[in-house]
């Protein structure tokens, strides 16, 4: 397991670096550049060419290159361009809205799936299945943009239960920061719970139809009882896998819900950054997202050994 | 325990006159689409930078007020010498920075100096160019040479880009300005607003608010949401004219609808292959129809412009006549340029809305007289890099929010290229030309030029939608400027 | 009274009846023997008396236990009988135990579920039981997991969790079938010493006659659903009255007609090329022979069909630290042995003993380590056109078709390695041969594999090897999946395709009797090596190594009573 | 039999249903709409439902039902494009990995697989669309990309299991070679699993496309999109809330019928994908 871990450690790395190499190339070859995009148009071609200069852009690519990695190494992000702040500050600010929004997301959605999965699961061809997979169908297919529109419409305009969006900072106390999340994390968590409630249906049914489940009943357990004591761990590897997966895709993902609640994330960081070819930002938060995935992916790989003893053993 | 009786007397008063003081509120929540990228004006072009800082933290030596009048700020008077080449300014007297500096004439000095400095970032660094020194006479005296002399100095001194900074604190003025004005800066929430506060110890009038606070809200249906919610109190800049009709209903609102020194124009490469033919860029004129782009883009806000002038400026004329609506003609013109249905242009869009609607509505509107046009929406970034400086383009959307900008036509390698030797004469005189009746005669010859040679399509001048909460007073009703100057704004309960 | 009654039990899934009204009664302390091919209903029985029927099945009539009639019974309290006074053993020990927990709590929850005693006791209780199926607790404390145990290991679990609350019912459905024949006899031994310790009743369901007779003092044979006959079983396989049952007898124990075959024996004193001082090198003379006289192989012009020689395999194992060099598992470990024309050899040896990769190395599918495979004296290497000689029949008749293709285009697959090109026209007719040399019709070319029966496909399979002209067919379990009637078919099939076609077969298999039947050489295969090797006749009649000696003592064989098999083992 | 006709007519016929009528109103639309989608009407915007514009009319007076028929178009050709991209490079790359299995062939795939994986779809979209501009073309590309690790994995996976069949033993005594195997016995075997996964992705991608035109990074006017439509209405949800109603009713319910194909196609297709035993 050690060595298993050890050489997915070394993977993470070597993949951590080409998506370096492939960001700062990638970016580098975007048209437009900060100088002249915080200069305006009436700026004259030396100022823009000074700026450039107090920017450390006249530098070859090679040394921003090595300047940018090296920096990362040590924890320096480097100085944002346009806002002029070390980019790891303005990041960690950012974090602190996205991160919570995210694990608030995932959180809900899996409340939500798990009694529903279970439940479906559990009364297989049932009522209860039918309905909970109709909503599930449902719940994939609606875009988490456009619902947010309507939650913003009923809960934020029509009846002033929460706030349309913005976010007041943890300042203002744990649970005033929580409810300013609710709404965005709801329309985030509907498409991921019916997604989680389907994987967990369907991962549950495949382990019920296992020779132990049947052993398991054998020995004097009730249908639910071999549900709940031998299938739902069973049942996790798949279920962990979408969770992961999840927290990456929320984490990122949430740009769009980021734009319609107007919240202070890391998504809305990209856009304003990239839009400003703040592209030093831009680079720093791709990567640490990039870092975030493989990390959850890592992590996953060691709750699959925490679930299954089998896979604790030689690599 | 025992309360002193005459004491507890006393806590209630206090606490009555506390009460009543809270009844008229003394804070404000504005929203603006925009956040500055940093809070330096000397150091950056965006107008979110003007809107948070201008007169609120910052101050130069004059200052716009709401009307677009030129008006002493910093400098309490001023004298004109060596024929309109010196000026020498006489500074408000125990003014201090935040951070308890003097303000001194040094750092007028220092200033305008850093303006222009080679290694300067000024994004309007042309302010400066005409002045050749500046010299400290005492503490509270500063004189201005000139090479030329300039009508335009005062004007150009009250830009954003010409606020005085302290030499102490100027490098921090990105993230930490200290100014001389009536508000301090007290925190920046990245990606979500600035509060500023009031600066107790401000030399001028104080202010009636207490704190007021910039929250940045760039989905216009999010800012829709804010104001209905209650989150935010006033939108100055409210970025979806769609909504205004049913904000305007709505009794807790009041809906302003002023102007401000955008021309929104068509901008055509005069020097690319299909436009450089004039009759091209007339029919051009003709095919569109401003008034369903008001409409359409802007839900009916704007004023049509036949030139690149704005129309509540005392020498604008109306030149709309010259591009009327006119399909018919415009066929014709095209036939006799000898590209009728032959004419496909490039449209690069850049983000706002009357952009990218107008530009739609434009695409159609040409279609219909057959010309093809490819839209492509670009960022800001991509549109100063591919239309501004590498004149990659056909047509092209933009607002010129400068006050007074129609000398940008003098000048040949300007992105849309027109080039006219007259016109660029008549602009030279005009910067020399002090008398004023004489500079009408001239702002009005140079209106017609640039209108009758069709140099780009002239759409509408961009209205300035302001939405506040009834009870706020003393909001910008017009937009000479970028700014929110708060100074003047109070609640009124 | 009995202690378990079904009385006209019927059960149809979706509609499809599977159970036709049995009746069948198990009296306490006796061992009731179940027999039946595939599709005779046995493990449905079991099921139906556990309640552990599949979605969508439907049962009529009764089964009535100790007074209850169970299938009235609400699932609540059906479930406090089920693990308690009845208990069942499942066929597949590897997937019968929940990956994930350990061995002591599965034992354990059982134990809790039924009575109310603490944690401590119910460990200790699980500690004891599990010794006595033969898993001693500081060999295997509870806190192993099944993933850590041998298959005939995990079974010992499952059997302790049947036994740990002295069930009145035991119900053991194939619990030896996916075992090894010598772990098959350890784990019948346990199931009869664990009947007489708590006397209960056992319901044991095989298809192996010779396993049911040894155990069995009532037997109940099946077919398609119906019970044919039942009653005390020594009567019963004395007399073979019904004709089913003496079909099936004579079926289990099928000897093919292959007196035709060509007796070669070539000059087997020359070929010993054994490294092993364990083995003999010689046919002949199997007697212990350290002696090496490798140089003779070497001798004389005649070259073997199929020649190993000094075979090694291997396998990367794991990796010993972060930079260290894999210790490699060495799967095949120098085996030497000949096949020669015309020939039929068995392979035997329990799972793990090397035998699939050593299939898997001359067949061209992996490359040795070191060490030769030469067919017809060239060696393997030099290109598939020396592979054409050999085919390969699978054992799995499911798995070693596409799906996809028609039976036309599976069996002339194999025509690809010819090197000449061969018109579609000669395909077809080719094809139409070769099924019609296996038994099946001509046109069933145009049909997919899913409309044939097991028997059917391994003929296909055998249509496929054949289709060109081999002259060895490597059978790799073949006949091991398909039920004993069908089987004696294939085996005929296959002694009567040797004399028409002079095949040689290396005929590989864990199942002894069969191999017995039907080879005339054998290797015994242990742990990569072959221990032994001889003319078949002899090793199993006079096992010398003491693992061949061990092999053949384990497999069940028919008590004599039972004499319709004309050679009982 | 019974279980497969009821599973049938609970999802593979109504997903049928649905995806033919979208795909009808697409290919419809290349020769009939109910208006001109060129042509603005300022005066008539924003009109609700009525008998002559059946669905209302948009912010420019166009006829919704019109563009909304055209948009299907773009959301459908961005999603199938984008699904073939996936599907073209891989699937080969799958199966190739699958028979070098083990090997640094596999491990460089794979490797490269995760590398693409760990880039979350939108930051692909957002760096393309700033490099490229934004575009329908560079949406197929963003979601194309994502694509292909999907199929690359799920091909690769079937695959691996294929390779220790019996079937693929016996062709490869046959004498035939890796790339002959892959392509004769290996993708006919998965096929079923790629047409279900792709009727999935396809699904996904027209909520790609939904998303990144939403934010601007899709399709690009004048090209009707109902992802546009969305971003186009979003402002006006207080004012003409059926603006955003029909685009996102529309969204749902072809992704709605995707996926209910999906589902019925891996019923139908082949029960023995939903595992055996």
């Amino acid at each position: 397991m050690l060595l298993y871990l050890l050489k997915r450690l070394f993977s993470l790395i070597v993949t951590l670096f080409v998506a370096s190499l492939v960001v700062f190339v990638v970016l580098e070859v975007v048209p437009g550049d900060p100088a002249s995009y915080m200069l305006g148009i009436n700026a004259s071609a030396d100022t823009v060419a000074a700026l450039k200069s107090e920017l450390g852009l006249d530098q070859s690519r090679f040394a921003r290159y090595i300047q940018w990695v090296g920096g990362m190494f040590q924890g320096d992000f480097g100085t944002s361009y346009t806002y002029r702040t070390p980019v790891a500050e303005m990041v960690r600010e950012r974090l602190n809205v996205s991160l919570p929004l995210t694990l608030f997301a995932l959180t809900l959605a899996i409340v939500l799936a798990f009694p529903a999965g279970l439940l479906a699961a559990s009364r297989r061809g049932g009522a209860a299945d039918s309905v909970v997979m109709a909503i599930t169908q449902l719940g994939v297919a609606i875009p988490n943009f456009w619902f947010a529109m309507w939650l913003v419409l009923l809960f934020a305009i029509k009846w002033q239960w929460f706030s349309a969006g913005g976010f007041p900072g943890w300042g203002e106390g744990f649970f005033v920061g929580m409810k300013a999340l609710v709404l965005p994390a709801v329309a985030l968590a509907l498409p991921q719970a019916s997604i989680l409630t389907r994987v967990l249906r369907s991962s549950l049914l495949d382990v019920l139809n296992e020779d132990y489940v049947r052993t398991a009943r054998a020995k004097g357990l009730t249908r639910r009882q071999a549900l709940w004591r031998h299938a739902l761990r069973n049942a996790m590897i798949p279920v962990l896998t979408i969770i992961g997966l999840q927290f990456s895709f929320l984490l990122a993902g949430a740009i769009i819900i980021e734009n319609v609640f107007f919240l202070p994330g890391l998504g809305r960081l990209i856009f304003q950054s990239i839009a400003q070819r703040d592209l030093i930002v831009v680079e720093s938060v791709i990567m640490l997202l990039v870092f975030a995935v493989v990390v959850v992916t890592f992590l996953v790989d060691i709750a699959y050994a925490w679930v299954d003893p089998r896979m604790r053993r030689g690599f | 325990m025992i309360i002193d009786k005459r004491s507890f007397t006393a806590l209630l008063l206090a606490a009555a006159f506390s009460g009543s003081a809270l009844a008229a509120k003394t804070d404000i929540t504005l929203g603006m689409a925009l956040e500055p990228p940093n809070l330096d004006p000397t150091g950056g072009a965006a107008a979110a930078i003007d809107e948070v800082v201008y007169a609120n933290i910052f101050e130069g030596l004059t200052r716009f007020k709401a009307d677009g009048s030129v008006h002493p700020a910093l400098a309490s008077e001023w004298s004109i010498e060596n024929e309109g080449k010196r000026y020498v300014f006489t500074l408000q007297s125990g003014v201090k920075f935040h951070d308890g500096a003097d303000f001194t004439a040094d750092d007028v000095k220092f200033s305008i100096e850093r303006a222009k400095a080679d290694d300067s970032t000024n994004a309007q660094k042309g302010l400066f160019e005409n002045i050749t020194s500046v010299e400290v006479i005492d503490d509270a005296t500063v004189a201005i040479d000139l090479e030329t002399p300039d009508g335009n100095l005062l004007f150009n001194l009250a830009w954003g880009d010409a606020i005085i900074l302290d030499s102490e604190s100027a490098d921090n003025a990105a993230t930490a300005p200290i100014g001389t004005g009536p508000f301090t800066f007290s925190n920046w929430v990245q990606g979500d607003r600035i509060e500023i506060e009031k600066n107790p110890d401000y030399w001028g009038e104080a202010v009636a608010l207490e704190k007021a606070t910039f929250k940045f809200i760039s989905d216009p249906t999010a800012a829709f949401a804010s104001l209905m919610a209650g989150d935010v109190d006033a939108f100055p800049n409210y970025p979806a004219p769609e909504n205004l009709v049913q904000l305007e209903a709505d009794p807790r609102f009041k809906v302003v609808v002023g102007t401000t020194e955008g021309e929104t124009i068509l901008s055509m490469n005069n020097k690319s292959e299909a436009l450089a033919d004039v009759r091209v860029r007339q029919a051009i004129a003709h095919a569109i129809d401003r008034q369903a782009i008001v409409d359409g883009a802007m839900f009916g806000y704007g004023t049509p412009i036949g030139s690149h002038f704005a129309p509540h400026h005392p020498s604008y004329i109306d030149l709309t006549g010259n591009s009327t609506f006119d399909q018919d003609k415009a066929r014709a013109l095209l036939k006799e340029a000898g590209v009728e249905g032959d004419i496909s242009l490039s449209l690069k869009l850049p983000p706002p809305a009357y952009a990218r609607r107008g530009g739609e509505i434009i695409a159609a509107q040409l279609r219909e007289v057959g010309i093809e046009t490819t839209i492509e929406n670009v960022e800001w970034a991509q549109w100063l890099e591919q239309v501004f400086k590498g004149k990659d383009f056909d047509l092209t959307i933009v607002s010129h929010t400068e006050p007074l900008d129609i000398g940008i036509y003098a000048r040949d390698d300007y992105y849309f290229q027109y080039n006219n030797p007259n016109f660029n004469e008549l602009m030279a005189a005009f910067s020399k030309e002090i008398d004023i009746e004489q500079r009408d005669i001239m702002l009005k010859q140079a209106q017609t030029i640039i209108s009758e040679d069709y140099v780009n399509g002239f759409l509408f001048q961009l209205a300035k939608t302001g939405v506040a909460n009834t009870k706020i007073n003393g909001l910008w009703e017009n937009q000479p400027t970028q700014a929110n100057d708060l100074t003047g704004v109070s609640w009124s309960d | 009274m009995a202690l378990l009654t079904l009385e006209q039990l019927s059960v149809s899934i979706h509609d499809t009846p599977v159970l036709h009204n049995l009746n069948i009664d198990i009296e306490a302390g006796e061992v009731l023997g179940v027999i039946g091919e595939s599709g005779s209903g046995k493990s449905m029985t079991a099921l139906a008396i556990m309640g552990l029927l599949p979605h969508g099945a439907a049962l009529s009539g009764q089964i009535k236990f100790n007074g209850l009639i169970l299938n009235e019974l609400s699932e609540q309290e059906r479930a406090k009988i089920c693990g308690d006074d009845i208990s069942m053993v499942f066929q597949e020990p590897m997937t019968a135990l929940n990956p994930v927990h350990t061995i002591g709590d599965q034992v354990i929850e059982c134990i809790r579920l039924h009575q109310n005693i603490s944690g401590k006791a119910a460990a200790e209780l699980a500690r004891e039981t599990l010794a006595q199926c033969g898993l001693p607790p500081d060999e295997f404390p509870l806190s192993r997991y099944p993933h850590e145990l041998s298959g005939g290991q995990r079974q010992r679990v499952v059997i302790a969790m049947a036994v740990a609350l002295k069930p009145k019912l035991l119900i053991a459905d194939e619990p030896t079938t996916a075992l090894d024949v010598t772990t098959q006899a350890e784990i019948l031994d346990l199931l009869l010493s664990l009947k007489q310790t708590y006397d209960m009743a056992l319901m044991l369901i095989s298809h192996d006659l010779a396993v049911v007779a040894n155990m069995a003092s009532k037997v109940v044979i099946m077919k398609e659903g119906h019970v044919v006959e039942q009653g005390p079983i020594e009567p019963l396989f004395r007399e073979l009255s019904h004709p089913y049952t003496r079909a099936l007898f004579k079926a289990s124990d099928h000897v093919p007609d292959r007196k035709n075959m060509p007796s070669i024996q070539p000059s087997e004193s020359i070929q010993g090329t054994d490294t092993h001082d364990d083995v003999s090198k010689d046919d002949t003379n199997r007697t212990a022979n350290t002696s090496d006289i490798k140089s003779a192989g070497t001798s004389g012009h005649y070259s073997p069909l199929l020649e190993v020689s000094d075979l090694i395999c291997e396998y990367p194992g794991t990796r010993q630290g972060w930079f260290g060099r894999s210790k490699k598992f060495r799967a095949v470990n120098e085996v030497s042995f000949q096949v020669h024309a015309g020939e039929s050899v068995g392979l035997v040896g329990e799972s793990g003993c090397g035998k699939s990769t050593l299939t898997r190395a001359i067949l061209g599918l992996m490359n040795p380590a070191s060490g030769q495979i030469a067919i017809n004296g060239r060696n393997i290497t030099q290109g598939f056109e020396v592979l054409r000689h050999v085919q390969v029949v699978f054992q799995d008749p499911y798995g070693s078709f596409n799906p996809r293709h028609k039976v036309q285009r599976l069996v002339s697959e194999p025509l690809h390695v010819l090197t000449q090109k061969v018109s579609s026209k000669e395909r077809k007719l080719l094809v139409a041969q070769m099924l019609e040399s296996v038994g099946l019709h001509a046109n069933d070319a145009d049909k997919y594999i899913h409309e044939f029966s097991g028997g059917q496909r391994q003929r296909i399979a055998i249509a496929r090897a054949l289709i060109i002209r081999p002259k060895l067919i490597v059978l790799d379990e073949a006949v091991s999946a398909l039920d004993v009637s069908i089987r004696a078919k294939v085996l005929d099939l296959l002694a009567s395709l040797a004399n028409s076609h002079g095949l040689a077969y290396l005929f590989i298999s864990h199942d002894l009797s069969v191999v017995r039947n039907v080879t005339d050489r054998v290797l015994v295969m242990q742990a990569g090596a072959i221990v032994e090797r001889g003319n078949t006749g002899d090793v199993f009649n006079h096992p010398a190594h003491e693992y061949t000696q061990r092999l053949v003592a384990s497999v069940p064989r028919l008590p004599d009573y039972a004499h319709v098999a004309e050679h009982p083992l | 039999m019974s279980v497969a006709a009821s599973s049938r007519f609970k999802t593979l016929l109504p997903g049928a249903f649905l995806v033919l009528v979208f795909f009808g109103a697409a290919l419809i639309s290349f020769f009939y709409t109910p208006f001109d989608v060129e042509t603005l009407n300022i005066k008539n915007r924003m009109l609700t439902p009525n008998a002559v514009n059946w669905l209302g009319t948009d912010h420019f007076g166009r006829d919704i039902l019109s563009m909304l028929m055209v948009g299907a178009r773009t959301s459908i050709a961005v999603a199938f494009i984008a699904v073939g991209i996936g599907v073209l490079f891989g699937v080969p790359l799958g199966l190739l990995a699958a028979s070098y299995r083990g090997r640094w062939a596999d491990e460089f795939i794979m490797r490269g697989n995760d590398l693409v994986f760990a880039f979350p779809a939108l930051l692909i979209a957002i760096m393309i669309t700033a490099v490229f501009g934004p575009g329908a073309v560079n949406a197929i590309i963003a979601i194309g990309i994502f694509n292909v690790p999907v199929f690359a994995r799920l091909t690769r996976g079937a695959s691996l299991s294929l390779w220790n069949r019996e079937f693929i033993m016996a062709a490869r005594v046959a004498g035939k070679g890796s790339a002959r195997i892959s392509f004769e016995h290996i993708l006919p075997n998965i096929l079923n699993l790629l047409i279900v996964q792709s009727t999935i992705q396809f699904s996904l991608g027209i909520l790609a496309e939904a998303g990144l035109s939403y934010v601007g990074l899709g399709a690009q006017p004048p090209t009707p999109s109902w992802g546009r439509m969305l971003a186009d209405s979003q402002t006006l949800t207080t004012v003409a809330p059926h603006l955003a109603l029909f685009p996102g009713m529309v969204i749902v319910l072809t992704v709605l019928g995707l996926n209910l194909l999906g589902d019925g196609l891996r019923d139908w297709l082949d029960p023995r994908l939903r595992r055996e035993r």
